[in-house]
């Protein structure tokens, strides 16, 4: 399955890059995700994931097609 | 129920007059209005902010505010909802954020006003990178309770 | 901090902006506003009403608004507030009154906004007379709590 | 002592008059301005009394040149 990867703000800048695109043969859920595209870098405690634009915890199964994007705290308003 | 994310600067006098010319059919209807606008502070934790860029992930911003803005409306009476929220590089005492609530009953207007602005801080998908006058960049870390 | 009485229709919107621009001190100074406006409808206690006159005791009504401004002064580090409150006869969708609070925080803008509103329905000396459409005349016997 | 009696909104309407002036030769309350100025009625139980611009209760004392008024619940804002 395929799956698109974002990041934003501290996140984007820290790790260097916006997005990736990754194939997974298997399931996977958001935390597997994380791990194939940032081998080496721990993802930050305080950080918020989504998929598909609604929040999500680290544990949740994706699946093909999905948009999972990962971030720090949200600091609007 | 209207949700705008404006690149541009953004007058919340016009806003909320274009609004309520537009929702012709709230006039005599609505006893209340409850209104909060944040702006941008030329400090922040003891520093002298020049400027500020606000980035958000668009789809997720517009998609998070309805649902908060659909919370509002279940848990109280509301007639109309205008939130209106600033994105890209903000100087100042630029509006960052409007929201107003149009209500029967003055009590629901402050609730579901203040319950929306709360809501919108935590978990409405904007990040700050403030502009330190030592040209220094920073981005906020959390967003405060309100109260400091 | 302003308290105005108006026996003409206002615009909240200008008296906000005009406020805004006379106090020039402060730009960049605020962080949030809370703004309330309480607007006439055109039905009430299931009768349409055609138009109110709001009676006031001048001087004591002033005297009463800047003890409630300055209790909320002392209770939240407010920047600045904006009081305006029509007399004479009203028609639906005039505004009635305006409270606005600048502060730097948002927690006590609403705070604060919401404790005038309140302290400004239980003492400041108004009083409705209800036109309804039938050309019965009524005075309103109590202010409700905000919520029915 | 002198006292100047005022009435506000159906208070107003339902006694007929807005003002009074009135002499007292001693100590007087509140409660007596009003039964001096009204004497065969009674001051409806919800009625609100102000001495110079600021509430007091009933028991309150007056003294020369007040300001006395009553007026039923307010209903502003």
């Amino acid at each position: 399955m395929s799956i698109k990867v974002r990041y934003f703000a501290s996140l984007k800048e820290s790790i260097g890059r916006s997005e990736d695109n990754l194939e997974f043969s298997g399931p996977a859920t958001v935390g597997d995700v994380w791990h194939r595209a940032n081998p080496d870098k721990t993802l930050p405690d305080n950080s918020l994931a989504a998929v598909n634009m609604d929040y999500v915890e680290l544990n949740s199964a994706v699946k093909d097609g999905d948009e999972v994007a990962f971030f720090p705290p949200v600091t609007g308003g | 129920m209207d949700i705008k994310i404006c690149a541009e600067p953004f007058d919340p006098w016009q806003e909320i007059q274009g609004h309520q010319h537009s929702a012709n059919n709230m006039a005599g209807k609505f006893g209340a209005t409850s209104i909060f606008i944040g702006t941008m502070r030329d400090f922040n934790e003891g520093d002298d902010v020049k400027g500020m860029t606000l980035e958000h992930y668009p789809g997720m911003t517009e998609k998070q505010l309805e649902k908060i803005v659909a919370e509002a409306a279940r848990q109280w009476p509301v007639i109309d909802v205008l939130v209106v929220h600033r994105v890209g590089d903000i100087l100042p005492n630029d509006p960052i954020v409007l929201v107003a609530v149009w209500t029967s009953h003055r009590g629901d207007a402050f609730d579901a006003s203040r319950y929306i602005m709360e809501a919108l801080k935590s978990r409405a998908p904007f990040w700050k990178k403030e502009l330190l006058k030592s040209q220094a960049e920073r981005w906020l870390e959390k967003n405060t309770d309100g109260y400091s």
